[in-house]
């Protein structure tokens, strides 16, 4: 490998050529602060759009400053990264963003955890240099169901605008005009609903600032359990637990499972149950559903459309509604867990518990920001009253336990509450890119065969690659499955599905990088990969520790459909579990 | 065969004044006296002179005809074609001996002069290819194709000397060296057409008056570096230089001087336009080119260059128009000529368009080394209405003020880089004792303010801050805590800002904080401004003696600051004035003083 | 359902106009140019019409529209007018025939006349020096002007 | 218009087109050139002086002359016209009176090409500008 030897703050290192002086400086221990750089390793993308200048460092012969992010070593380049004039520089710098930034820092829902606001404190900024009444550019204010953007404190890193049309390619956001007033922001500034926007909130998780922050329900949540009258059930999904842990100190892929369901019982939810049992429910519809059109497919039906498509994830239900409205009767009619699990809580378990309708209060802990759109769908309204209530975060249950001042991590483990509270280890794996169809895989292929499945670990369906085929063996009938994380990977999957260039039985498509373990609702983890594969880790080894590891061995699954919902795809079932699509193309 | 020619300018000065009725008149009064045989009307490029256009010139005796108008047409051919007699009145007259000089070589404005970027420019009809032809068109691109390699033409170039007139001035030979080193599929010539300095004009007359020529340099150019493709990226507000641009091309195009096989070599080059939208910070070639790209605007961080990944990610070679003008006549001429031309680091001529303050406004092309003070005093031929000079800002929004005491440096790259200013693509605004210079500094700032981009923070809220305080300063409001801010501000943004625009653009504050500070110190401390140009400085009082108490004044006052008995002495109370200036404009009686 | 409806003969036009430029993504700007020649100005629906064709993310083409000062999303007067902002035309007096435009116009740079006869904008230098402060009415170049010749100007307009 | 194939094919072109262009060119450097005025005021035109002019003209260009000719005022010489003055480099202005065309060649063949001079000059009396 080809080196170069470079002095950096009075050190001499020798680093590979084409090194950063970002990265040289990093590897030499010389942290220098950055704010528009952000580098997602897992998604093989490094955004440096070496705009905001504060990474800028001296080098000697320079007539300038140089932005440290996006310079490369030369050989026997003599750099000062804290010269006076680089401090200077990068003070006045951060001065000039705080100058056109609101100062409501004391009440922002981005404080604590900003990048401008961990800026001004390590440069130890006390005062702004402007005139009185300096301008602030001032922007539209939009509240989504899903996301609020405040732009006001936008710092132009355009971070979001590179999530959301190069890694998503969803197109939502643009800089728009020009200068001083230059913000990135939908076409026209229009509101987000009325944008192409998925509400994946991969947007929200790499804004430095609290620009682009998630819609906050804590607050109803805390009010409905307050209120006496209601009778509030929480679910929560599989990738909470692999994540939770993070916000309390815990190393990222630490399982809070048993944690996690004694602090929600403590904050005083009257069932804690588990959208994991609602997953393993989806197997069944879904997995029922593939396996209709796939038989019906191999009798050499022309009429069955194939592949299917995965529609647990919203902000996915989302694109394809919006990009891809000739295809909608490809993706499964099955609802997300989320919702099948709103509808039969509603229901069956409302009816079962003796309590009415009315009275019950569904709150989702979710790793996702969709989710809080999703559960206010008009088709997930039953007689005007919706399945699920609200949808939190994970971050929004981390809060949610710390204003209850719950002591996460001297909380002893404790188990979800019967009934829809028992899960499988198929059900676990719906956290993670490629769990979903493994998850269905494991039961369609015993439905298929009619053969016991020995081993239930399709290593060839995990994985972190954005693309991914493999071709299972139903006992001498090749399944091709396909599988994609995030939009831009799934655009390019469905384009070549489109186009005829693949050829797949069966297609799972997440939204977010890793799938919900990366979803927008997590703990932040700043393009740290290692996190996301911890929590990945976490994840199959939940699964390795149950005992039941297919979704239609779940023994409360059996129940419902004896006592309930008759068979899968029964008409009940179709009522509660499954929906439509929508054509809304968009630009 | 004629036997006298009428060059009529028909640059967009010009034509502005009716230079278009000119023409048309000239031709129907030809026709009535039976000369169409004998005298030809000709549309030519700018001649530079635009302070006293529309301009006609007669050839060939070289009569230079002064701000003319339709109804003069009749009069020209009568007197002039038809009876050899000039037309006095339409002369130039020398301000100084109020002598009427007929031939432009005589003037003081044509005489310091040097053409070679401009010298076809006001001497063939850039509609015509022919006419660029018989001037040695396309003999350059003939040679260097047929006899050259492209390192040997390369080398040549870099022989020359010549600098990119664009504004830094970087070396255009090593320009084309770097860019021929890569290897790629596809390689383009960019030639830079959005001047967008406010007060520049010389790209677009060199492509309204010469348009062929910079044809001519690109296919030489693409032949250098290996480029079959060439795009001229124009401001789309030059409707004239594009329609002019379009014929040249066309017609280079039916004589094979571009596309396949150019004079039966393996050499092809294409051509073709892309319009800019109006925003400056596409002149700075990285922004250029991703305008180009149909996208904003933005500047890109260099490395890498586009000579490595330009236009659609391949190697590509950006000059501006008038470095291109200035390729063929220094393959024609040879290096070593060019050589003798200029200063020791900077070769050649340099077009500048003079405006301002100044009594000839015009396009003009002085070699390097010449003073200001030639350039202002004898070419513009001093200072208008008798004034006092204050100061000359070159280079545009990246450039400087300079004072008197700049006067006699010798006018290259490095002078005035060292002076606090730089050459810019050629703008040189003359100023006068009425003029502010922190108003100045103002108006450049506002316009670097709604022509950043927005990209890099520096610029996007640097310089908005640094508009505020000047505009605090002129509102009177100013402290002396202030002009630190401001000289810190230009030094971060000089130092952090991401393009060259911004980089330079705190250059006008700068310069003028340096070479006018005591006028600063004036608004500041004192809160008056000398020039008058800051209404929030003036004071305004009524002189007793003038006034008439016809109460106009008092009537026309917004906030009733104005008291007085009808047909007595009015009187402003200084506490709710608002200083708009209103009873100095309605006093009929020069009543009004204004300090 | 669409809340961006045009007319099909506008329809037509944009369709033709992208594909008179190979839909490609890189001639946007050149779209953009034509479509304002024709259209006079580039509103929502028309910028709406431009993403389907090209099939790209409007909010991408709103970004080009907002971005360069040429394209505007309301309709002109009839007249346009524009004031050269050049160093030249301000240190000649072009802020004072800005004031007397305005005055006069009783509308403020930017917009329109209620009767939409007159439009006002700025631009950058127009390259006619040697006339300033110069202003342009349509086609038309006024030079060498001083605020009292405005109103006289305007008339022959009316 | 078509295709031009090569370097001289270029040239070619060039000295063709070069002729509509000799007069500009010429009257960028007069001071080099002969010059040949042509008294153009009604006297002169209604005595022939436009036919001599183009003859001049004519002559000039086929015997490749670096000459000028120009048409100037009334020189005076009413009783004489056409009168045409020849203006050589380092030479006083010489001024030919009854000039036809056939005196009009002559003046070429033998004063301007020969030096010699021949009958009907004027007395040169006054300089001009």
């Amino acid at each position: 490998m080809e080196t170069v030897k470079i002095t950096i703050d009075n050190k001499q290192i020798e680093i590979p050529k084409g090194t950063t002086i970002l990265q040289a400086a990093k590897d030499a221990g010389i942290t220098i602060p950055t704010l528009c750089y952000m580098n997602l390793p897992h998604l093989a993308r490094e955004h440096k759009p070496g705009s905001c200048r504060v990474c800028v460092v001296e080098v000697k012969g320079h007539k300038t400053l140089v932005p440290s992010c996006v310079t490369k070593c030369t050989d026997g380049m003599e750099i000062l990264t804290h010269s006076l004039r680089a401090i200077n520089a990068r003070r006045t710098v951060v001065e000039l963003l705080i100058s056109d930034h609101p100062k409501d820092c004391l009440i922002c829902p981005s404080s604590g955890s900003c990048e401008l606001q961990d800026l001004a404190i390590t440069l130890g900024i006390r005062e702004i240099t402007s005139v009185e009444n300096a301008a602030i550019s001032t922007y539209r204010k939009d509240a989504s169901p899903s996301l609020l953007r405040d732009m006001d404190k936008c710092v132009m890193c355009r971070s979001c605008e590179t999530v959301c049309n190069e890694i998503q390619t969803v197109g939502a956001l643009s800089a728009i005009h020009r200068g001083f007033m230059s913000v990135v922001a939908p076409a026209f500034e229009q509101d987000l609903t009325d944008s192409p926007c998925t509400f994946c909130g991969q947007c929200v998780a790499v804004c430095p600032t609290g620009a682009l922050t998630m819609q906050d329900h804590t607050f109803q949540v805390m009010r409905a359990l307050a209120d006496e009258k209601k009778f509030v059930v929480v679910q929560t999904a599989p990738a909470v637990r692999a994540a939770l842990g993070e916000e309390f100190g815990y190393e990222p892929g630490t399982l809070v499972t048993g944690k996690m369901v004694a602090a929600l019982r403590a904050l005083g939810f009257d069932k804690v149950l588990d959208t994991d049992f609602a997953a393993d429910l989806t197997i069944m519809e879904e997995g029922t559903e593939l396996l209709d059109r796939l038989s019906r497919h191999l009798e050499g039906d022309e009429n069955v459309r194939l592949p299917i498509l995965t529609s647990c994830c919203p902000a996915w239900v989302n694109f394809f509604e919006t990009n891809y409205p000739d295809m909608l009767d490809v993706p499964s009619t099955a609802r997300s867990p989320q919702q099948m699990f709103g509808s039969i809580a509603k229901t069956y378990l409302a009816n079962k518990l003796g309590v009415k309708k009315e009275d019950m209060v569904v709150v989702s802990i979710m790793p996702c920001l969709a989710k809080k759109y999703e559960c206010q769908r008009k088709e997930f309204y039953t007689d005007g009253i919706p399945d699920v209530d609200y949808a939190l975060s994970t971050r929004e249950l981390a809060r949610l336990i710390k204003y209850g001042n719950i002591d996460f991590t001297s909380l002893e483990d404790e188990n979800f509450d019967r009934f829809m509270g028992e899960s499988t280890g198929a059900a676990v794996i719906f956290g993670v890119t490629g769990g979903v169809i493994e998850a269905a895989t494991r039961t369609a292929y015993e439905l298929f065969t009619g053969k016991e499945l020995e081993n239930v670990d399709f290593h060839e369906l995990r994985g972190l690659e954005g693309i991914r085929s493999a071709t299972i063996d139903f006992d001498g009938t090749p399944i091709h499955i396909g599988i994609a994380h995030t939009l831009g990977n799934a655009r390019k999957l469905l384009d070549g599905v489109r186009s005829g260039m693949y050829n797949f039985h069966a297609i799972e498509i997440m939204a977010c990088p890793g799938g919900c373990i990366g979803g927008a609702g997590q703990p932040l983890h700043r393009g740290d990969s290692s996190a996301l594969e911890a929590r990945m880790k976490a994840i199959y080894q939940e699964d390795a520790n149950k005992v039941i590891r297919k979704s239609h061995e779940n023994p409360e699954i059996v129940t419902l459909y004896e006592e309930f919902l008759g068979e899968p795809m029964s008409e009940k079932a179709h009522e509660l579990l499954h929906t439509c699509y929508f054509c809304h193309p968009r630009k | 065969m004629y036997k006298m020619q009428l060059l009529v300018c028909g640059g967009t000065g010009c034509q502005a004044s009716a230079s278009a009725t000119i023409v048309e008149k000239l031709n129907e009064s030809l026709k009535a006296h039976g000369l169409t045989e004998d005298a030809q009307v000709v549309t030519t490029g700018c001649f530079g002179f635009c302070e006293k256009g529309p301009i006609v010139k007669v050839i060939p005796d070289n009569t230079f005809y002064t701000q003319v108008t339709p109804e003069d047409a009749e009069e020209i051919v009568t007197e002039h074609i038809l009876k050899g007699r000039k037309v006095n009145r339409l002369l130039y007259e020398n301000p100084e001996t109020k002598e009427h000089i007929s031939d432009s070589k005589h003037m003081g404005f044509y005489q310091k002069q040097m053409r070679i970027a401009l010298r076809n420019c006001g001497f063939i009809d850039p509609e015509n290819i022919d006419e660029y032809i018989a001037r040695d068109g396309y003999s350059a691109l003939a040679q260097v194709i047929t006899e050259l390699t492209p390192e040997q033409a390369i080398d040549m170039l870099k022989q020359s000397g010549l600098r990119g007139r664009g504004g830094a001035g970087f070396p255009t030979g090593l320009k084309w060296e770097f860019t021929r080193k890569y290897t790629a599929d596809q390689k383009y010539v960019v030639c830079n057409a959005d001047e967008g300095d406010p007060g520049a004009f010389m790209d677009r007359s060199i492509l309204e008056g010469d348009p062929n020529t910079v044809i001519e340099a690109m296919a030489i150019c693409g032949y250098c570096v290996g480029a079959t493709k060439g795009v001229v990226y124009i401001r789309a507000e030059y409707p004239l230089a594009i329609k002019r641009l379009e014929i040249a091309i066309e017609q280079a195009n039916e004589y094979g001087l571009l596309g396949k096989n150019i004079l039966g070599t393996d050499f092809s080059f294409d051509l073709e336009l892309r319009y800019g939208a109006g925003a400056f910070v596409c002149g700075e070639e990285t922004g250029l080119i991703a305008s180009m790209e149909g996208g904003r605007g933005e500047p890109n961080f260099k490395p890498p260059f586009p000579a490595e990944s330009g236009y659609n990610k391949k190697p590509t070679c950006v000059n501006n128009v008038e470095t291109f003008a200035n390729v063929p006549v220094i393959f024609l001429k040879g290096p070593e000529w060019f050589n003798t031309i200029g200063t020791e680091k900077s070769k050649g001529t340099k077009v500048f368009a003079l405006a301002g303050k100044i009594n000839n406004v015009g396009l003009i092309e002085v070699p390097m080394g010449i003073t200001l003070r030639e350039i202002i005093f004898e070419i513009g031929g001093g200072i208008k209405d008798g004034k006092k000079f204050k100061a000359v800002q070159t280079g545009g929004p990246s450039g400087g003020c300079l004072t008197e005491k700049h006067l006699d440096t010798p006018i290259d790259f490095d002078s005035l880089l060292a002076a606090g200013s730089m050459m810019g693509s050629g703008g040189m605004i003359v100023m006068d004792e009425d003029d502010c210079m922190v108003s100045i500094a103002k108006f450049y700032l506002e316009f670097i303010v709604e022509e950043s981009c927005g990209k890099c923070t520096p610029c996007r809220v640097g310089n908005k801050r640094m508009l505020e305080i000047l505009e605090k300063i002129c509102q009177g409001k100013g402290d002396m805590d202030d002009l630190d801010h401001l000289r810190n501000f230009a030094y971060v943004i000089r130092d952090t800002a991401l393009c060259g625009l911004g980089q330079t653009s705190p250059n006008p504050v700068l310069s003028t904080l340096d070479n006018f500070y005591d006028e600063y110190v004036a608004h500041v401390k004192d809160k008056k401004c000398e020039a008058k140009q800051c209404k929030a400085l003036a004071t305004y009082t009524i002189i007793p003696e003038a006034c008439t108490g016809c109460t106009v004044c008092a009537r026309n006052c917004p906030t009733d600051a104005i008291t007085g008995e009808r047909r007595q002495p009015h009187f402003i109370n200084q506490d709710l004035c608002i200083r708009c200036g209103v009873c100095y404009t309605k006093c009929k009686f020069n009543a009004i003083l204004v300090q | 359902m669409n809340k961006y409806e045009l007319k099909d003969s506008h329809k037509k036009t944009i369709k033709e106009i992208c594909e008179s430029f190979g839909n490609k993504h890189g001639e946007l700007i050149n779209i953009l140019h034509r479509t304002q020649e024709h259209f006079g100005y580039l509103p929502e629906e028309i910028q709406y019409e431009i993403a389907l064709n090209l099939d790209m993310p409007l909010a991408k083409i709103y970004g080009v529209v907002s971005f360069y000062s040429f394209f505007t999303m309301t309709p002109k007067g009839k007249h346009p007018i524009s004031i050269c902002m050049g160093t030249a035309c301000f240190v000649r007096g072009a802020e004072d025939i800005v004031q007397a435009l305005e005055e006069e116009l009783k509308i403020k740079v930017g917009q329109v006349t209620e009767d939409g006869k007159f439009s006002l904008d700025c631009l950058r230098c127009i390259g006619a020096c040697g006339l300033a402060p110069v202003i342009l009415i349509g086609e038309d170049v006024h030079g060498r002007l001083t605020p009292d010749m405005i109103p006289g100007i305007l008339k022959k307009y009316e | 218009m078509t295709k031009i194939k090569s370097l001289d094919e270029l040239r070619k072109k060039k000295q063709q087109l070069e002729q509509n262009l000799e007069i500009r060119e010429k009257s960028d450097h007069p001071e080099s050139l002969v010059q040949i005025k042509v008294a153009m005021a009604t006297c002169g035109i209604a005595s022939g002086a436009r036919t001599v002019m183009n003859a001049l003209v004519e002559k000039i260009r086929n015997d490749k002359i670096p000459a000028v000719v120009t048409q100037t005022g009334c020189m005076g010489y009413c009783y004489a016209e056409p009168t045409v003055e020849v203006k050589k480099p380092g030479h006083d202005p010489v001024v030919f009176s009854y000039v036809d065309v056939k005196k009009a060649e002559e003046i070429i063949d033998k004063y301007i090409k020969n030096n010699e001079l021949l009958d009907g000059i004027l007395p040169a009396n006054y300089q001009t500008i």
